[in-house]
């Protein structure tokens, strides 16, 4: 399954992309599993993921937590705490 | 236009725009031909120099979810506080010191429940709505992306903690 | 203008006045040219027609005793929320459905500050600045004085019990 | 002593004036001593005094509670609860 997936804030300078299609390997199944797995693509991949617990996520543009399964979305961003207002 | 619980309509309005606002002409919009409407509240937030440190702040937001995300909280503050109506407008891009970043009008027909929806607004949007500030200094160019700050979570937690007590 | 707790200058501003209000100036004179100043709440009281059964308000007041009172409440809310400045502008005379009564404005560095300035002002201007309202009805001209409510005395109330609690 | 005293509101309908001189007699020496004697002074003076407890006093425009010494206070302001904002 390949998943468009996009980035906000540090998380995006650090990787150095704002989006990218990505194929979701066997196994990973939650927004958690999912950066996991992302953290092993590379040390810029790493430097954004380090402290994974920070990192907020969206399903399709809604709030999901590490545990919420991947599921059927179509567009996942990953982000450090908002920081607006 | 969503029905409010006295059957009049209740006007949301939400915009992401990099352009300023007009803050009369958005109280205007909301309460303009009305007679039901006692009390507005409005709050402007706007970019701070930081003690003459900064030369600007950038704001950087998820599109689509940004509006999304705000018009869920705005229509949560309409039905909790029984509000005439509700505009939330942020802006995004470069902002200088002094420049508006968000604006959020709320009307009721009292004034508590104007207060508590703008504030509610405010707080919820704080900690649940895509935008990342950045840093740009007067000296040494762009800085440090702004940290969360712990007192914007218990900010929006007080609010369900209201919720729990009120029995609802 | 008065000495903030930073040494900034604060401005408090306290009008009486039949002619209505124009809010966007009103914010514009307490921001402008600031950029310490990181979230501005105003607030503004309309007369509502009551479910069409007034067609106007008539307020009178004490004319000195009006400022006077007013302004030591404002005074009171810059020195307890650190506000960068407030504003607060009453009118009187006759004012019809939709019309505005009175404005408030706050400025601060942080939102909560500038919310609590505002209702602060609110509260106690409420209970202790003379005026009174009187209706004009539709239908049989002259109507009632408007009857103080307990719930305004109770808003002003949660100012000094946070106060209490706060150790103060 | 004669004192300016000013009435609002429903105080100043039902006296049917909104200011007057008064000789203050003796043994009137508080703000609920002045309203007491002012009631004695006629039925428009009973009608808008006749709930004594609820009626609000100033003195040189700075609120006063019922048992504060009218002192030299040169205007007495008497009125209803306020009911601006």
């Amino acid at each position: 399954m390949s998943v468009r997936i996009v980035y906000f804030a540090w998380v995006r300078e650090r990787i150095g992309k704002g989006s990218e299609e990505i194929e979701i390997p066997a196994g990973v199944t939650t927004v958690g599993d999912l950066i996991a797995h992302l953290s092993t693509l590379g040390e810029e991949y790493e430097a954004a993921f380090q402290v994974p617990g920070v990192i907020r996520a969206a399903l399709d543009e809604e709030h999901a937590d590490h545990d919420e399964p991947i599921g059927q979305a179509r567009e996942i961003a990953l982000f450090p705490p908002m920081t607006g207002g | 236009m969503a029905a409010g619980t006295s059957g009049t309509p209740v006007g949301v309005t939400v915009r992401i725009q990099a352009q300023d606002f007009d803050i009369a002409g958005e109280i205007e919009a909301l309460t303009g031909g009305r007679t039901d409407i006692g009390a507005v509240v409005s709050f402007t937030g706007l970019c701070r120099d930081e003690g003459g440190r900064l030369s600007a702040l950038e704001l950087e937001h998820y599109p689509g979810m940004a509006e999304r995300a705000i018009r869920a909280i705005a229509e949560k503050a309409v039905t909790r506080f029984e509000l005439c109506g509700i505009t939330a407008i942020h802006r995004h891009g470069a902002i200088p010191p002094g420049g508006n970043i968000v604006l959020v009008v709320a009307a009721a027909p009292h004034r508590q429940a104007a207060f508590d929806g703008a504030s509610f607004l405010m707080d919820y949007l704080k900690t649940d709505a895509p935008f990342w500030k950045k840093e740009h200094l007067k000296v040494g160019g762009a800085g440090e992306w702004v940290s969360a700050k712990d007192a914007d979570d218990e900010a929006k937690a007080k609010w369900a903690e209201a919720l729990r007590q009120s029995g609802q």
